[in-house]
């Protein structure tokens, strides 16, 4: 049974057959029960995930355990970490996720966190700016170009120092900007085909290294 | 000489970290006012909603989750309080975004107060607005662009009978003879996830409701598009336009005051930019031919 | 302010400035203790997630009537296959959950951008080029269309750039990177505008201010303070 | 879309390498793990954060970590895979840990592999961006090749990664988070590249006529755009309205 479960033709089987079943009511109006098991793939791909998080709950506390146990280097922060993160569990668990205590550390802890990288995204533009922004060939020239007329044209005092500067910013984010990212979706749409093409055949790389065994396996 | 030009090619980008935090603290603490050109979208955009007449419906949706708020809460403090000072006017709220409501409340709160006798939602007073009397708030309803295409084709059905806090509703929509999609006047959709195509595609196209959009940078390129091509009424980008939009409506907000810290960190960019290259051209390239 | 506020006020700041100070490009005891207390909590919070809506969607249905809910039943049975990950001898069964995932995630991601993606972004590319009346839209709509044919030849893999395509594949490249230069200046105002919005809870009001202002000078004088003289110290400290 | 299953389906079968152009930034892998392997230092990569679930992009991805976990088997690197980023992650982590481990079984060098190398960093991306961030200052790996759903937080990464001295090799699934990353990063990889990069590394030449179809599409694309513009030049929107249907 477990050679069967683990040959290559069962998993592929698996795989043709869900896609099946979610590329055909979408193309073709199907009669039942089709629609229904598409949604119930949906549901049980979510199903899934969510099971999934608890195995990566346990290597997580696996790992930091055996860290503050053996007293490895740094091992402080893995209690505050785990300590937190089963606090979190069992207020959230017992007591919902309106609990007070619940709510006192997503206000004090995560928001914070999250809005603090959103910030700090600026810092580490400016430097790769002032890094890559260097007139090496004519590549490098028209990117200088795209972006200083677009950063004239949406600073206040910028448009006011340079009036002329507006209307060319603006025609090259809805006309240049626009053509490149035309171009992107096509490019990448025509890549996601035929990614799924070589996926039911089972040659894409992945699967092949997901799947793949040793012959003495 | 060339020991400058050495310091040009290899000044450290804390300095520059260090900069961006004082000229943003002086720019929010002391805002210089440097002028303010409003671009003929906003204008577009305020008149639109100036021109709103007694009687007009005017759905809002708030297309916003936690990660654009900050971005796009400036278009929301001024355009929402200007579209509920607008007198007659009647307004149902809307969000296609299951944590939209959190972000609809607040405005409401910063913009209204609660009505006499109430402490809690959906009770609150914006500009002399009463809750279901003159507006009221329908809340999430999954979906996205299927939510809006629904509500396009059956608007009583898919609004149902209760708004967003299981208040009865259909008095308020009989009396305000809302029957269908063709009853609202004017959609504007706050979006951080690009919701104005969906509203195009499903209400501009078949109703020609007139839609104002305000959005974030990112799904700016889509929208702009939609209003070069006449299917948007207005268009609202980013901070800069919020910024614009409170110096027009008159409801000045952080949008306004940090458009000076934005001038100036965007200055310093190019700034930075150009010390870069005196440094890479009279000594990183040097140094390149040397070796 | 009450009480409350006040102390998740002060624990905000400093989890904001902690791990601000990644800035100074030095691995310090600061940043390593928001980190983990951010990365911690977070889990925690995803777990809850996850469990409540196990309990509410699946949960619910399963136990108020399992004879008419019996695929849900399966979809757990699938679930709890991905839990044979924790023991090596087993862990061959949640390949089959796993293929499922990747099934219906790629069908679902490719189905819909055939239109989005192919057809509509043509569909919208064929504009009138020769309009008289109104010269300026003509050559914008010409130019679009330019640029997309030249940079959809940037993205030819199977046949050698030479002659005619070698030229169109240089205006594409160039194409490709005034657009890049666009759209960075266009990210970076975004960027600010959050960086500005989160200044401003840190700025104002004045108790916020000062909070602020003793937070991030205890946190650069501890940080230079131990870098310069006690190195070693800095070192036992960090994870 | 069924001609085009057809097309693809039909040049796989008809196995004949086409010429294809080299892609900088799939090739620059080899060449930054080569350096890892003689400075001795670890190699870090990232299949993305999957906000969608397993799509094409993080199939794509996966390939190209698929790639990387057998070059570091092969040198014998530690190899560090900072995984989560999105409530819809999980299932990604879960693959990425099996397909990492079967590199390095299927290399002969199963001790190497540590599933404590491959943590879950929480199911929200900045999160597991200050996370990847601790990484990298912490370990200082050689290069750090991050591909697949990389969003807001790419450029936070990669600007610390080179503040940390590592080989940046990124890639991302939409135009303004891929111009900021090639600004900020060594080689970033434009949209298929990335996607077809499965097919492109397996060397493979059954898979590498795949990469053809995509020319094709693109030309038939091209023709029709063509067509349409002079058909309405003449006054008629036909091809308009057949895309339309």
């Amino acid at each position: 049974m477990s050679a069967f479960i683990r040959s290559r033709e069962f998993l592929l089987t698996i795989i043709v057959a869900t896609s099946f079943f979610i590329y055909f009511p979408y193309f073709v109006t199907s009669p039942e029960p089709l629609p229904s098991i598409e949604s119930w793939l949906v549901t049980t791909t979510v199903v899934i995930v969510s099971f999934a998080v608890l195995v990566s709950l346990y290597t997580m506390t696996r790992r930091e355990a055996l860290r503050v146990t053996k007293r490895g280097k740094g091992w402080p922060y893995g209690l505050i970490m785990i300590g937190l993160t089963w606090f979190m569990i069992i207020v959230g668990v017992i007591s919902g996720s309106s609990a007070d205590a619940f709510r006192f550390c997503t206000d004090a802890f995560i928001l914070p966190g999250d809005a603090t990288i959103y910030a700090i995204l600026v810092f580490y533009l400016t430097s790769a700016g002032a890094r890559a922004f260097k007139l090496k060939n004519l590549e490098s020239l028209v990117l200088m170009i795209g972006a200083v007329t677009v950063l004239l044209k949406q600073a206040p005092l910028g448009e006011y120092l340079f009036p002329y500067i507006g209307p060319v910013g603006s025609w090259m984010v809805n006309n240049v900007g626009m053509a490149a990212t035309r171009v992107f979706a096509i490019s990448a749409t025509l890549g996601g085909i035929v990614l799924a093409v070589r996926l039911l055949t089972g040659k894409e790389m992945a699967m092949v290294g997901l799947l793949s065994r040793r012959k003495k396996d | 000489m060339s020991s400058i030009f050495k310091i040009c090619a290899t000044i450290d980008r804390r300095v520059w970290y260090a900069l961006i935090f004082l000229l943003v603290g002086y720019g929010l603490l002391r805002p210089v006012g440097f002028p303010l050109i409003v671009g003929p979208e906003v204008k577009q955009a305020y008149a639109v909603i100036e021109s709103l007449k007694p009687g007009d419906v005017v759905l809002i949706n708030y297309d916003i989750s936690a990660f654009g708020w900050d971005e796009i809460k400036g278009s929301a403090l001024s355009m929402v309080p200007h579209i509920f000072s607008k007198e007659g006017v009647k307004v149902i709220l809307f969000t296609d975004q299951d944590q939209g409501y959190i972000y609809l409340e607040t405005t409401l709160k910063q913009i209204g107060s609660p009505m006499k006798g109430y402490d809690k939602f959906p009770w609150y007073e914006v500009q002399g607005k009463k809750y279901l009397e003159d507006y009221i708030n329908i809340g999430f309803i999954p979906g996205f662009d299927k939510a809006i295409a629904a509500l396009a084709s059956d608007f009583r059905g898919v609004v149902g009978r209760t708004d967003w806090y299981g208040n009865n509703i259909e008095a308020w929509l009989d009396a305000n003879g809302i029957k269908s999609a063709s009853d609202i006047n004017m959609i504007v959709t706050l979006d951080c996830a690009g919701a104005q195509g969906s509203w195009v595609n499903y209400w501009y196209l078949p109703y020609k409701t007139r839609i104002v959009n305000a959005m974030i940078g990112v799904s700016a390129p889509a929208s702009i598009n939609s209003y070069n091509v006449g299917m948007l009424e207005g268009i609202v980008v980013s901070v800069r336009g919020a910024a614009e939009y409170q110096y027009l409506s008159k409801y000045y907000g952080t949008a306004l005051i940090s458009m000076d810290a934005f001038s100036m960190l965007q200055f310093m960019l190019i700034i930075a930019m150009i010390i870069g290259n005196v440094g890479y051209y009279f000594w990183e390239r040097k140094q390149e031919k040397v070796s | 302010m009450d009480i409350i506020s006040l102390i998740i006020t002060i624990l905000a700041t400093f989890t904001t400035f902690s791990l601000f100070s990644i800035l100074t490009g030095v691995d310090n005891p600061f940043f390593a203790l928001a980190e983990n207390i951010y990365v911690g909590g977070a889990v925690g919070l995803t777990i809850v997630v996850s469990f409540t809506w196990i309990v509410s969607n699946v949960w619910a249905k399963i136990s108020s009537n399992p004879l008419a809910n019996w695929p849900l039943v399966i979809s757990l049975v699938l679930g709890l296959m991905m839990l044979t990950r924790i023991h090596p001898k087993y862990s061959y069964l949640a390949r089959i959950p796993i293929c499922i995932a990747t099934g219906v995630g790629v069908a679902i991601s490719t189905r819909a951008i055939v239109f989005s993606g192919l057809l509509y972004q043509i569909r919208a590319t064929i504009a009138p080029i020769f309009n008289l009346s109104d010269p300026m839209t003509s050559f914008t709509n010409l130019m679009i269309v330019v640029f997309v044919l030249t940079a959809l030849s940037f993205f030819i893999y199977t046949r050698e750039i030479q002659g005619p395509l070698k030229v169109s594949n240089k205006i594409g490249r160039l194409v490709l990177f005034t657009a890049f230069g666009a759209l960075y200046a266009q990210t970076y105002m975004g960027r600010v505008g959050l960086l500005l919005g989160r200044m401003e809870t840190l700025l104002i009001p004045e108790t916020s201010l000062y909070i602020s202002v003793i937070i991030v000078l205890l946190i650069l004088v501890t940080i230079i303070v131990l870098t310069k003289y006690y190195p070693e110290t800095m070192k036992k400290l960090n994870p | 879309m069924i001609a085009m299953f057809a097309i693809t389906l039909y040049y796989m079968r008809k196995v004949k390498l086409p010429f294809v152009r080299r892609v900088p930034a799939l090739d620059a892998i080899e060449e930054g793990i080569g350096r890892a392997a003689e400075m001795g230092r670890p190699v870090i990569a990232s299949p993305g954060i999957a906000i969608t679930g397993i799509d094409y992009w993080t199939v794509g991805a996966l390939s190209i970590l698929t790639h990387v976990a057998t070059l570091c088997a092969r040198s014998d690197l530690r190899l560090l895979v900072p995984l989560g980023g999105s409530e819809q992650s999980y299932t990604l982590v879960e693959i990425s840990r099996d397909i990492v481990e079967n590199q390095y079984r299927l290399e002969g060098n199963p001790e190497r592999y540590n599933v404590d190398d491959m943590p879950f960093l929480s199911g929200r991306q900045f999160a597991w961006a200050s996370a990847y961030v601790g990484m990298l200052m912490r370990y200082k790996p050689a290069v750090n090749v991050m591909v697949g759903l990389q969003w807001g937080s790419a450029i936070y990464i990669a600007g610390v990664s080179h503040e940390a001295g590592s080989f940046t090799i990124s890639g991302s699934d939409y135009l303004a988070n891929v111009a900021c990353l090639a600004v900020a990063s060594d080689y970033v990889m434009i949209g298929e590249e990335m996607v077809a990069a499965g097919a492109y590394l397996s060397k493979d030449p059954v898979q590498i006529a795949s990469i053809r179809t995509q020319d094709i599409i693109k030309a038939v694309m091209a023709v029709l755009l063509l067509l349409g513009i002079l058909t309405l030049t003449m006054g008629s929107d036909i091809v308009k309205v057949i895309i339309n249907t």
